[in-house]
């Protein structure tokens, strides 16, 4: 079987990767992806978490399993609200790059 | 039990793995003349202009939005499902309950014309 | 190595790999496409962590759902489609930097721990227990007041977003 | 004895023994095992795709009044054969401007998605491929991956009418999903289970009897996912150009097609599995062949119903579509949980008999409020032929004209 440290380090590993694409693209789309790419590292350490505690206490952990749901709806709200909004920005403004959504900047 | 995702995944990749010999033997079988207006886009005769890229309605992304919340939830009854058996009356209602919400959720999603398709 | 060692990692690699694509893809339909596939691998992972619930889960929600709302917000969106433009900013070595610490930092301080390098073994039979997680989440004792709260973020969800991107010309007739 | 009552899992055991003879060690011959099962299974269900199509066209052809296939062959049994000859030899044209994987992938997807739920389905007591602990949301969630073949199709092969066309597919797609999630609730509510051989171990009596909404629900979205008629304007060839899969030809239009055939079958053992009993009959329980048997007949029963469904069926519009999912199943779905789940906790502890009825009294009295509802929301009576003015093409109408009250 396979050691929790792979787990985490994997996990580590893509959310890092996801902060580096919130922090240095331009588009908004594909800054709510790196978001979800963060999410999902979150997951995978909640869920390997959750088999490592099962193993140890014998019977199936339920609060993580909970929080993985938790985190799965909240990905989605935040998917559908973030998405409107820059579908509504660019209605208005004809881009989706954070940049270029200078509204106060005059 | 571990040994079922085996299984499953071996048909996962199983199962994409026929059609694409499939496709592959045909590819071998076939003739292959190529030329530069049977390889050109096919829109109804007409030259191709521009990449393909379709305006599209904001309808599209509202019922997308709609069935994912709807997804969401279902994910959250399924386990509820699957213990409804062993509950007693309340525990029911209160996953009414949570429909309920839901239901309001669809209702607003209506009177607001959001799932008219124009 | 045992064969489970060696999906782990050949899924661990590709779901790594394709996450650093949909961070590097110029074309934002190619990023999303790559997203796709990660989000595959992250399931994948749950597979080989015996939790088959989430990674189903994984896969109806997240490719399902939340790849098919991003992607037609990408058609929604003209210019992202053809904008061939490099789409990270300039200055991105320092994210980049930042990103290697971190990952520098989370895995030296994950090291400390004792159990580090604990071995997951296989889970006896039903290793999830959906009944129990089912009765957990409407149990007053347990975790009824989130499941109630996530139904009422989501009405607020599709409220907001409805109200967001449907607005219709209404003058307009 | 033994093998007549299940040859099936008599040669499975027979072909584990040889393979555990070899002395490759266990581990080895379970995954050897499973390598071969599920060859013959997938190779299986692909080659029967055949025998699909010979018996839709030839149902099809006896709705219109006409014979179908009817030349080569007995019975006309060898079209398919042909017509799959042909398409083998077919050029297969790749367009300029493609992307690649995703126009050589897609095919490849919409067959795997649909190939993938015979993995979890119980044929009979003994056979089936795998029982794992979700059956009912994977092939849920299997349905999705053939929509992101069908959205790769549709923007792979650069064709502004593949995207609109995929688009309209995906839009169908996932709104129907929404009721068909929602309705496979309640078998799972009823048994407990996820898991299908679960699912179909609990059903005395069948779930169509407890829970007629549900099952019938969950028949209309299941269509509806096929994409077939009366569903089929995603790809309406009378109306518009083919949909997502204009750019294919040769046998990679094909296998969209051997999966679009192979998941209307699917779709009707589905609903068999879930709302018909599965291979619960008479005897199944002693004799597993039986089950299998009796498995199959009720999926032809249900796939004559979905055939005659599109075969005497006009087309819906889009809007019509979008309404009747949107405004009538889904939340219909949502009442018949909260009813079904409501009416069997308040008669749990009172005889079977009295659940059962009362069960099958709500739903039909749901269906029937709906129906009622429904009917006050649809104009039933149309205008008379003749009866509207209608804009006639002459010079004068041609050019729109400023107050006329003609647009366009």
């Amino acid at each position: 079987m396979i050691p929790l440290s792979w787990y985490l380090i994997a996990a580590a590993a893509l959310f890092c990767i996801g902060l580096f694409g919130v922090l240095s693209r331009k588009n908004a789309v594909s800054i709510l992806m790196s978001i979800e790419l963060m999410l999902n590292a979150v997951n995978i350490n909640l869920i390997a978490f959750w088999h490592y505690h099962s193993q140890i206490q014998g019977v199936s952990q339920v609060a993580p399993q909970v929080f993985v749901a938790m985190v799965f709806i909240i990905a989605a709200a935040e998917v559908a609200v973030g998405l409107a909004l820059i579908i509504s920005a660019y209605k208005r403004r004809e881009t989706s790059v954070v940049d270029e959504m200078t509204l106060l900047k005059g | 039990m571990l040994n079922d995702w085996l299984y499953v995944g071996i048909f996962a990749l199983v199962s994409m793995f026929l059609p694409a010999a499939a496709i592959s033997i045909a590819a071998l079988l076939s003739p292959k003349k190529p030329n530069s207006v049977k390889n050109a886009t096919y829109e109804c005769g007409m030259e191709t202009v521009g990449p393909a890229w379709a305006q599209m309605k904001v309808q599209y992304y509202v019922f997308a939005l709609i069935f994912l919340v709807f997804d969401v939830e279902a994910v959250l009854l399924f386990p509820w499902a699957v213990a409804y058996n062993q509950l007693p009356l309340y525990a029911v209602i209160e996953a009414v309950l949570f429909i309920l919400i839901l239901l309001g959720g669809l209702l607003y999603a209506w009177r607001k014309g959001a799932l008219e398709w124009l | 190595m045992s064969g489970l060692q060696v999906v782990f990692l050949i899924v661990a690699i590709v779901t790594l790999f394709s996450g650093l694509m949909v961070v590097a893809s110029r074309k934002m339909m190619h990023s999303a496409l790559w997203l796709i596939l990660s989000l595959l691998g992250v399931a994948i992972l749950f597979g080989t962590l015996q939790a088959g619930f989430f990674a189903i889960v994984q896969i109806l929600v997240y490719i399902g759902a939340i790849s098919i709302l991003i992607i037609f917000t990408l058609m929604l969106t003209r210019r992202v489609m053809d904008d061939d433009h490099p789409g990270v900013i300039k200055g991105w070595w320092l994210p980049a930097l930042m990103a290697v610490i971190l990952f520098g930092l989370l895995a030296g301080f994950m090291a400390t721990w004792d159990n580090f390098q604990a071995m997951l073994n296989e889970l006896p039979a039903n290793p999830e227990n959906l009944a129990g997680f089912g009765a957990a989440l409407v149990d007053p004792a347990g975790y009824v007041i989130p499941f109630e709260v996530a139904s009422v973020l989501l009405l607020a969800a599709l409220v907001g977003a409805i109200y967001i991107a449907a607005e219709r010309k209404e003058k307009a007739g | 004895m033994s093998f007549w009552r299940d040859p099936i899992v008599f040669l499975i055991n027979w072909a584990k023994g040889l393979l555990d003879g070899i002395g490759w060690g266990p581990g080895w011959a379970t995954t050897v095992g499973f390598v071969i099962g599920a060859f013959v299974l997938a190779a299986g269900a692909m080659f029967f795709v055949v025998f699909l199509i010979w018996y839709e066209r030839k149902l099809i052809g006896r709705f219109q009044d006409r014979f179908g296939p009817n030349r080569l062959g007995p019975f006309g049994l060898f079209q398919p054969l042909a017509d799959m000859l042909k398409i083998f030899t077919k050029e297969l044209i790749t367009p300029v401007g493609v992307d690649w994987v995703a126009y050589n992938l897609a095919p490849v997807l919409s067959v795997s998605a649909v190939l993938m739920m015979w993995a979890v389905t119980p044929f009979s007591k003994t056979f089936f491929g795998v029982n794992i602990s979700v059956g009912i949301l994977f092939l849920i969630a299997i349905g999705g991956l053939g929509e992101l073949g069908i959205l790769l199709a549709g923007w792979g092969s650069n064709n502004k009418y593949a995207l609109v066309g995929a688009l309209r597919a995906i839009a169908q797609l996932i709104s129907y999903e929404v009721p068909f999630v929602l309705s496979a609730l309640v078998p799972v509510m009823l048994s407990g289970s996820m898991s299908l051989v679960d699912i179909v171990e609990a059903q005395q009596p069948w779930y169509i009897v407890v829970a007629p909404a549900a099952a019938f629900i969950f028949f209309i979205a299941s269509v509806a996912e096929t994409g077939r008629a009366p569903f089929d304007l995603a790809e309406a060839e009378s109306e518009i150009v083919a949909g997502y899969n204009v750019e294919y030809s040769g046998l990679k239009f094909g296998m969209f097609f051997v999966g679009e055939f192979l998941h209307a079958f699917t779709a009707s053992f589905i609903f068999v599995t879930v709302f018909l009993g599965g291979w619960r009959g008479p005897f199944a329980d002693e004799i597993p062949v039986l089950g299998l048997a009796y498995f199959f007949i009720k999926t032809f029963i249900v796939y004559f119903a979905l055939i005659l469904f599109r075969g005497t069926n006009p087309r819906f519009r889009i809007d019509q579509m979008m309404d009747l999912n949107w405004k009538v199943l889904t939340p219909l779905a949502l009442v018949v949980i909260m009813a079904v789940a409501l009416v069997n906790s308040l008669f749990a502890s009172s005889a079977d008999w009295l659940r059962i009825g009362a069960l099958l009294a709500v739903n039909l009295v749901i269906v029937f409020a709906a129906e009622r509802l429904v009917r006050r929301g649809v104009k039933t009576t149309r205008p008379e032929v003749g009866s509207r003015q209608r804009p006639v093409a002459s010079p004068d109408n041609v050019f729109i004209q400023p107050g006329s009250g003609v647009k366009g």
